[in-house]
């Protein structure tokens, strides 16, 4: 059955683009020792395993703890504490196999009850873990032995194995998990590849490498100290200066910077992440489709790519999905169309447009782009949009998933389901939009659970058509991942996924630094 | 007042500073119709050119004109300062004169309850506030102004009480005049010109104060002409072409020093001592 | 100065102190932001959140909430992190303690060039070096940081590579490379200062050197150099304690921006995150600390001037 | 004139001074010719403005950077000093040719101690080490009369009284030996008691020491009781020069013998009427107290006792109608605190009755007390608003009181210009542009404006020039013979108020020691405080101190 699997997702990684700097094969074997040191460009508020929010946090609880199974760059799952998997014919009961002889990072064992019992953590509401809603339909999850778990699942789900692999579905103690839950805000205890030293989360997070991790080959690190840069640009600068040796996400305009400097290689992959100008469905003038259609039409995709993504990007046509995602649909691209657009508007009932106000977080500086540039050319159509920036903070208190216009920001997720099911379906985890279109709904449920590739590929089909002339949200582009790192850093592929790291294959070369 | 404007010119500072903030006014007055180009249409084939005939100072990420934006921008920028540091000051001139009225235990209630305010560093105070209101001009502008009055008061009321102690207010007292009368017809008009002075000089400060907030992308929202918002948003690109930082910081720094100017040039002219 | 100026300034210390501590408990008690949302996150369900609150007194009455907060930092106690869940107090006393050794390097820095420039100024005055002090001193007070600290990056770090750009290590870990880290923060914050003290240091010396006394000592027949150094400095330079001490708030404000720019750990920084993240506690915590350290450096540049100063008589 | 025989220590001659200024050369000494010989002491008596302090500049090598030399040399033993290098003229200050200043309490240095102030100028400019100094330092202390000289060695200035300043200064300057020695005004800034002590002690030193001095001073009574000649400089022209005497009795400028002229003289009395002293008092003070000051914050919170400033303890007087109350005293003796206290500017404990009302406090005070009483302050300056024009000044008394009789408001506000002596087109000018005698007789047409019963006048002449005192003192003299206008006139010009006044008040520190008919207060019976302050004035020299 694993095998299946694994051929299963493997196929689908056609789309997937290589980053042309990155050569497996030339690297020299890794070299064990050193020390790391990575950039990350806000704090890591929280290490909690189960509770992480954003990247930087997600690259440290990464290096800390294990998931069941692991997201490969190719965004299929391999085996981490879980050894090998199989499920039923109906995809709705799986079992897995644990590592053996696994210890956490205090010396206790590592068994079934651990994982048990951190899935219960997961699905319980009052502690509020965002991957609750990431991890599938989960019914129930028992011990068959020891190293046995059984998960059965109110659903069909063929991708399983990839959701347990989301970031906030690290494995942690049973003690913690039905004891102090909280104890893990300021310590750790996992069985990830590296030991927490120190946590001051607005400056330096320092790791070392866990001497019994299961896998005896890595990490080849010794140590990794990953540094707080809320300035980009004074993050650039330290790459430069070789400060730091890896930054974990690059802006475009550092790209741009960097690029040619000596001894820097350049890192980019295509990727599904976005910026999407969500609108409320359920809130005029929004709740007309005729409306959302104008606006998508006003929008010139290639000069938005430019702007937004200094041509680090891709046109988006109006749904999550693009080429790096499997069972991605060939659909039209949706071009500029002001006289359509005008048309739509009339037909709604505004010859002379309307007045909205467009949210948009001050983070990433991206949203603000996005803001100003549909500002510009809304105006073509006659839709006079003001512009409104907040701090990401008050921003997620007051306008996310209430808001009815604004801009949002995601990474690619592993799956079609998973980003369908985290922000378009009507049970989506964040459903912005209140698209609530049970036909959408349908199709979506319907995919998860057909095995067949073929059939599941025509209702992805289906289910992104519609969503294209429905245009809950313009998706008007698509960023590639970027990232850079001194080139004696080696063993590292970034990942589209934004949020995998894998610093555990890292090594340095000979050229690297020595730092005590 | 021509006496007065031949002593304020004939300072060098003064003239430098009269001459720069004339030029600013003039900028705010007639900037948007002297603009060559729309501020604020994107041009996605002009991003990041540097200075032509076409664009005086170059264009920016967007490929907007940056001369233009700062001719815009001007409004945006001194004309809230000047505002931000005008509600200062009134609020500011209020409690002070108020104070410096009621004196004895009010008087120094009031004085100590302000100087704890001003402990709190007025950067601070604005970015409290700001977050407080939300980000906007205007609330920048409130927030500003919440900063400044503290210090406004102070130096009112400093002004005010030897102003209180001169023989012509006790003449007016003597004379059996009505507290309104004093205050209005004796005491403000000789309390208002070392304000202004203060006032001029803090106009700048407010310039930069503005700039900061911006930066910290709590003051103008995008996509405004504000010189700090221009700053603050070039940051990002400044190493693909400096000279969107770098005119915008110009700009900010010539006001603030023409205000700075202006000022000292101001209180030289009032005051014969010097 | 007597025993009851002490006590009565000491006394203004707590009242400042009270007073800062309803203003910002009252902007926190305003701000859009429910404490238990910020801990439990955007996941939470409403059971959660209303025990949560109900734990953290936040269905309390809000005197009762300032009450409990006010004796728990009398006790030391600053409150919990909404955002990390540590303790606020002890990081935010450690943020502090490297934005004093910034604001210490900085005000070191900041004498030893502006108290020459304004001397300078002041004797040669209405001459070249004069404007050119003055000058520098326009220009100087009219850069917000962020510029400065944008260019001085740009250039001493990305052009000329003499310098480390960002970052912060701690003294303790290698002294070398510590102040390498610090020089261009301690240089940006110290632009404004110098422009302003040297300015001060110059009207101040300005003023002396018209006061009758300084006549006097040069009719007595001393030397140029003799009256400046025996009898004018010191005078001028006596003032500059206060003026300093008042730009310590102002130094507070710029170590904001600066520790922001340069990802230095300080209380500047925390207060950002804190603001940003709306982690009321931190807020809470961070403008008290701010505001009591430039209450005390306030109180003791008092009392080194009057120590100093023997004229000065507080009652 | 055996002096002249003499080979003169400085000699100045035929020099002239400008001073550089935007609209053009202002000429501050013209041709100026002085010469003083050994043991001599010059006197030079000039109004303010008139050069006199240019003059002690110019000798000591001191001078702004805008003054230019254009004529004459200044000549100290013979060798010119516009010759000398800076460090030359070093050389000589402090040690040939020192100089006393008016104000003590700004002419020391307050940081530093009395001790090394006085040592550092022996070490200059005799070589002494620091320890010798400051041993001579104690000798010369003690030479210029202070008590406790090794105590005062190593007091701060603030630690001193102005007198006690003020000697410090004087041995200073006596410390070297110098050959000459410029007394800038030395007394101006003390009280008259203090003057008169350190006026003994600089004539007993200068005849010890037989140092030329050059002795300047606005002050002609106090210069004829000091110098044996004289010298009258005005507008940077000496008009007359010669012995004390002669230029008393026989002076043959009219600028010399306006300035005689306007000198007080306490023999000759000014007003010849005599009030009505059975009649019922115009205004009756009754124990009136003033305290300055409140508990302070601290002291109030720990319930400390402390005590407050007093301005006044328990003053009672009465003026009747008509009458000219003058109060002398020195200054924070309480003369000015009780003019505010009767004006409603202080409050007050006690009583005040006027015209049989009783008034205990401001709320008393209505319109119809603030009619009748009108004070004149001190300093014309402060006194005008300096953002009103005259004519809008003295509208103010007119609305509030309703002035009397018909005509328009401008008619009115002409007429009193014109009471007091000035164009009626002053109504349209600025404060800033009249001279400060103008400035006084406007700030007197306000009070007069609402024909008040009382004008308390606050030291009114004292901010002004000899020659303009005397003309505004024959105004108000005027006004009263006219309108029959009772005066407190508060002044320390003992001299001056002896001309004026029908009685004289003596305060002291808050108290009034005594109430004394003018011609009585020179009399022995006095009380003792009384006596020290009459025999410390000075009297104009050719006239005699018992004059009635």
């Amino acid at each position: 059955m694993l095998k299946l699997n694994r051929r299963l997702f493997l196929a689908g990684t056609a789309a997937f683009v290589a980053t042309p700097a990155m050569s497996f094969a030339q690297a020299a074997a890794p070299v064990k020792g050193g020390t790391l040191k990575v950039s990350i460009d806000q704090a890591a508020s929280v290490i909690h395993p189960l509770l992480t929010r954003v990247n930087p946090e997600y690259l440290i609880t990464e290096l800390l703890y294990s998931n069941l199974t692991r997201l490969k760059v190719d965004m299929s799952a391999e085996p981490d504490l879980a050894e090998s998997w199989n499920s039923n014919e109906a995809l709705t009961e799986w079992t897995f196999k644990l590592r053996s002889g696994v210890k956490f990072h205090d010396d206790s064992a590592f068994t079934a009850t651990d994982v048990v019992e951190t899935f219960k953590a997961i699905l319980n509401k009052d502690n509020a873990s965002p991957a609750r809603n990431n991890v599938g339909p989960i019914d129930t999850i028992t011990a068959a032995d020891p190293l046995t778990v059984i998960f059965k699942l109110s659903g069909a789900y063929a991708d399983f194995p990839v959701a347990l692999a989301y970031t906030t579905a690290r494995i942690i103690p049973a003690a913690v998990a039905t004891g102090d839950f909280k104890q893990l805000s300021t310590k750790a205890n996992g069985t990830g590849p590296f030991k927490l030293v120190s946590y001051e989360p607005d400056r330096l997070i320092v790791v070392e490498r866990n001497p019994n991790y299961y896998d005896p080959a890595r990490p080849y690190l010794d140590r990794i100290e990953i540094q707080v840069f809320p300035d980009t640009s004074a993050e650039g600068s330290a790459l430069i200066a070789g400060d730091i040796d890896l930054i974990s996400t690059l802006q475009p305009t550092e790209y741009l910077r960097l690029d040619g400097s000596d001894g820097l290689d350049l890192l980019r992959v295509a990727s599904g992440q976005f910026c999407n100008i969500n609108f409320g469905c359920d809130t005029k003038p929004f709740n007309d489709v005729r409306v959302r259609k104008a606006l998508a039409l006003a929008v010139d995709r290639k000069a938005m790519v430019d702007f937004v993504t200094e041509g680090f990007g891709t046109p988006g046509n109006d749904t999550p999905i693009n080429a790096s995602y499997r069972f991605a649909a060939k659909l039209t691209q949706r071009e500029a169309n002001i006289a359509e657009a005008k048309k739509l508007l009339a037909d709604a009932g505004y010859p002379n447009g309307f007045e909205a106000t467009l949210v948009a977080s001050d983070r990433p500086a991206v949203r603000t782009q996005l803001a100003v540039a549909l500002k510009d050319m809304a105006k073509e159509i006659g839709v006079t949009i003001n512009v409104q920036t907040m701090p990401h903070a008050t921003y997620l208190e007051q306008v996310w998933k209430k808001g009815s216009f604004y801009v949002g920001f995601y990474n690619m997720q592993p799956t079609v389901d998973g980003i369908f099911k985290l922000l378009y379906t009507s049970d989506a985890s964040w459903n912005e939009t209140r698209w609530n279109n049970a036909a959408f709904d349908k199709l979506v449920n319907e995919a998860r659970g057909t095995k067949d590739e073929a059939k599941r590929t025509a209702l992805y089909a289906d289910a992104q058509k519609l969503m294209n002339d429905e245009v809950p949200s313009i998706i008007p582009a698509f960023f590639d991942v970027l990232g850079a790192k001194r080139n004696w850093v080696q063993g590292y592929e970034i990942h589209p996924r934004a949020s995998v790291f894998r610093l555990d294959y890292v090594s340095l070369t000979a050229e690297a630094p020595k730092r005590g | 007042m021509t006496e007065f404007l031949k002593r304020l010119l004939r300072t060098p500072q003064g003239a430098i500073g009269v001459a720069i903030v004339g030029l600013v006014l003039l900028v705010v007055i007639i900037g948007p119709w002297v603009a060559p180009h729309d501020p604020e249409s994107l041009a996605p084939l002009q991003r990041y050119k540097g200075s032509s005939l076409t664009y005086l100072l170059g264009t920016d990420q967007y490929g907007r004109d940056i001369f233009s934006r700062l001719l815009i921008g001007a409004r945006a920028t001194v004309i809230m300062a000047m505002l931000a540091t005008l509600a200062g000051t009134v609020v500011g001139a209020l409690i002070g004169t108020t104070s410096a009225f009621l004196g004895g235990r009010a008087d120094e209630a009031i004085m100590r309850t302000i100087d704890a305010v001003m402990s709190i560093p007025s950067l601070l105070f604005a970015l409290l506030v700001v977050n407080l209101l939300g980000s906007s001009i205007v609330n920048a502008l409130v927030a500003v102004a919440v900063a400044f009055a503290p210090g406004m008061a102070r130096i009112t009321r400093s002004v005010a009480l030897s102003v209180r102690k001169q023989d012509y207010i006790n003449a007016a007292i003597a004379r059996g005049e009505s507290a309104r009368f004093v205050i209005v017809r004796e005491m403000l008009p000789n309390v208002i010109a070392p304000i202004i002075v203060e006032m001029t000089i803090r106009v700048s400060f407010a310039v930069m104060l503005f700039a900061t907030l911006s930066f910290l992308g709590l003051g103008a929202q995008p996509p405004a002409a504000e010189w700090g918002l221009m700053v603050s948003e070039a940051r990002r690109y400044m190493h693909l072409s400096a000279g969107i930082l770098i005119w915008p910081s110009i700009a900010i720094a010539l006001v603030a020093i023409g205000f700075n100017l202006l000022g000292d040039g101001l209180r030289d002219a009032l005051n014969p001592r010097a | 100065m007597s025993p009851n100026y002490i006590l009565k300034r000491i006394a203004l210390i707590f009242y400042t102190l009270l007073v800062v501590s309803l203003i910002v408990f009252a902007i926190t008690q305003i701000l859009p932001a429910d404490a238990a949302v910020m801990m439990l996150g955007e996941n939470a369900t409403d059971q959660a959140l209303d025990a949560l609150r109900q734990r953290m007194g936040l269905n309390d009455p809000v005197w009762m909430q300032y009450a409990h907060w006010l004796i728990g930092i009398v006790q030391g106690n600053f409150g919990t992190s909404l955002r990390t869940g540590q303790p606020v107090g002890p990081v935010m006393f450690e943020a502090l303690g490297r934005s004093l050794l910034l604001a210490l390097l900085s005000i070191t820095f900041m004498l030893i060039l502006a108290i020459p420039l304004g001397i300078i100024a002041a004797i040669r005055r209405g001459r070249v070096a004069d404007m050119l002090v003055s000058l520098i001193s326009y220009v100087g007070v009219s850069l917000p940081e962020f510029v400065t600290a944008t260019v001085a990056v740009l250039l001493f770090a990305d052009w000329l590579k003499w310098l480390p750009p960002t970052g912060y290590v701690p003294l303790t870990e290698n002294f070398g490379s510590a102040i390498a880290h610090l020089t261009l923060p301690v240089f940006v914050i110290s632009i404004i200062l110098i422009a302003h003290v040297s300015r001060m240091v110059r009207s101040e010396l300005i003023d002396v050197l018209h006061a009758d006394y300084i006549r006097s000592a040069r009719l007595k027949g001393l030397s140029g150099s003799s009256v400046l150094m025996g009898h004018a400095l010191r005078n001028a330079l006596l003032p500059t304690i206060t003026i300093v001490a008042l730009d310590v708030g102002y130094l507070l404000g710029g170590v904001i921006v600066v520790e922001e720019i340069f990802a230095i750990p300080g209380i500047g920084r925390q207060l950002i995150v804190a603001i940003q993240a709306r982690d009321l506690p931190a807020i809470q915590a961070g403008v008290l600390i701010m505001a009591a350290t430039y209450s005390i450096v306030n109180f003791l540049a008092d009392m080194l001037y009057a120590a100093l100063d023997k004229r000065i008589q507080y009652d | 004139m055996t002096e002249t025989t003499k080979t003169p220590v400085l000699q100045i001659d035929n020099y002239s001074l400008d001073y550089r200024t935007a609209t053009g050369a202002f000429h501050a000494l013209r041709n100026v010719s002085l010469d003083i010989t050994p043991g001599e002491i010059l006197g030079l008596v000039g109004e303010s403005g008139s050069g006199k302090t240019s003059l002690a500049w110019s000798i000591m090598r001191y001078l702004p950077g805008n003054a230019r030399e254009v004529g004459g040399a200044i000549r100290l033993g013979g060798e010119d000093l516009a010759k000398k290098s800076a460090a030359e003229i070093g050389a000589i200050r402090g040690k040939r040719i020192s100089m006393v200043f008016q104000d003590p309490s700004t002419s020391l240095n307050p940081t530093l101690s009395v001790g090394r102030q006085l040592s550092e100028v022996l070490m200059r400019h005799r070589g002494l080490t620091r320890k010798q100094a400051w041993a001579e330092g104690e000798e010369m202390l003690a030479r210029v009369g202070l008590k406790t000289p090794a105590q005062m060695m190593a007091r701060m200035p603030h630690e001193a009284s102005g007198g006690e300043k003020q000697r410090v200064v004087i041995a200073t300057a006596f410390a070297c030996n110098p050959e000459c020695i410029i007394f800038d005004e030395p007394t101006t800034a003390l009280d008259v008691i203090t003057s008169r002590q350190i006026l003994n002690l600089f004539v007993e030193l200068q005849a010890e020491t037989g140092v030329a001095s050059l002795y300047i001073s606005h002050d002609l009574a106090l210069v004829s009781r000091t110098a044996k000649r004289v010298a009258v400089i005005r507008r940077g022209e000496v008009v007359e020069q010669g012995e004390v005497s002669a230029i008393f009795h026989d002076p043959q400028n009219d600028y010399t013998r306006q300035l005689i002229a306007a000198v007080p003289n306490p023999a000759i009395r000014l007003v010849e009427s005599r009030p009505d002293a059975t009649a019922a008092p115009l205004v009756k003070v009754e124990n009136v107290s003033v305290h300055y000051g409140r508990k302070p914050f601290f002291a109030a919170l720990t319930g400390r006792a402390h005590e407050r400033v007093v301005g006044n303890r328990a003053v009672s007087l009465s003026v009747q109608p008509g009458e000219i109350l003058g109060i002398v005293g020195e200054s924070g003796s309480g003369k000015s605190t009780l003019a505010k206290a009767m004006t409603g500017l202080n409050p007050f404990e006690g009583k005040i009755w006027f015209d049989g009302k009783s008034i205990s406090g401001v709320s008393d005070m209505d319109t119809g007390y603030r009619k009748d009483v009108q004070i004149i302050f001190q300093h014309p300056d402060a006194s005008l608003n300096p953002r009103h024009r005259i004519g809008e000044i003295l509208s103010r008394p007119l609305k509030l009181y309703g002035g009397e009789g018909s005509g328009s408001q401008a008619q009115k506000i002409g007429d009193l210009l014109e009471q007091v002596s000035l164009p009626r087109s002053h109504a349209d000018r600025y404060p800033h542009q009249l001279s400060g005698g103008e400035k006084q007789r406007v700030a007197i047409a306000r009070a007069f404006a609402s024909k008040p019963k009382l004008v308390i006048c606050d030291e009114i002449t004292s901010a002004l020039d000899v020659s303009v005192q005397a003309s505004i003192v024959r105004l108000l003299l005027e006004l009263q013979r006219v309108h029959d206008t009772a005066y407190l006139f508060i002044t320390h010009d003992l001299n001056l108020v002896r001309q004026i006044a029908h009685r004289i008040a003596v305060m002291y520190h808050g108290e009034l020691v005594e109430i004394a008919r003018a011609e009585d207060i020179s009399s022995p019976d006095r009380a003792d405080y009384t006596r020290r302050l009459i025999e410390a004035v000075p009297i104009p020299a050719g006239t005699t101190a018992a004059a009635n």
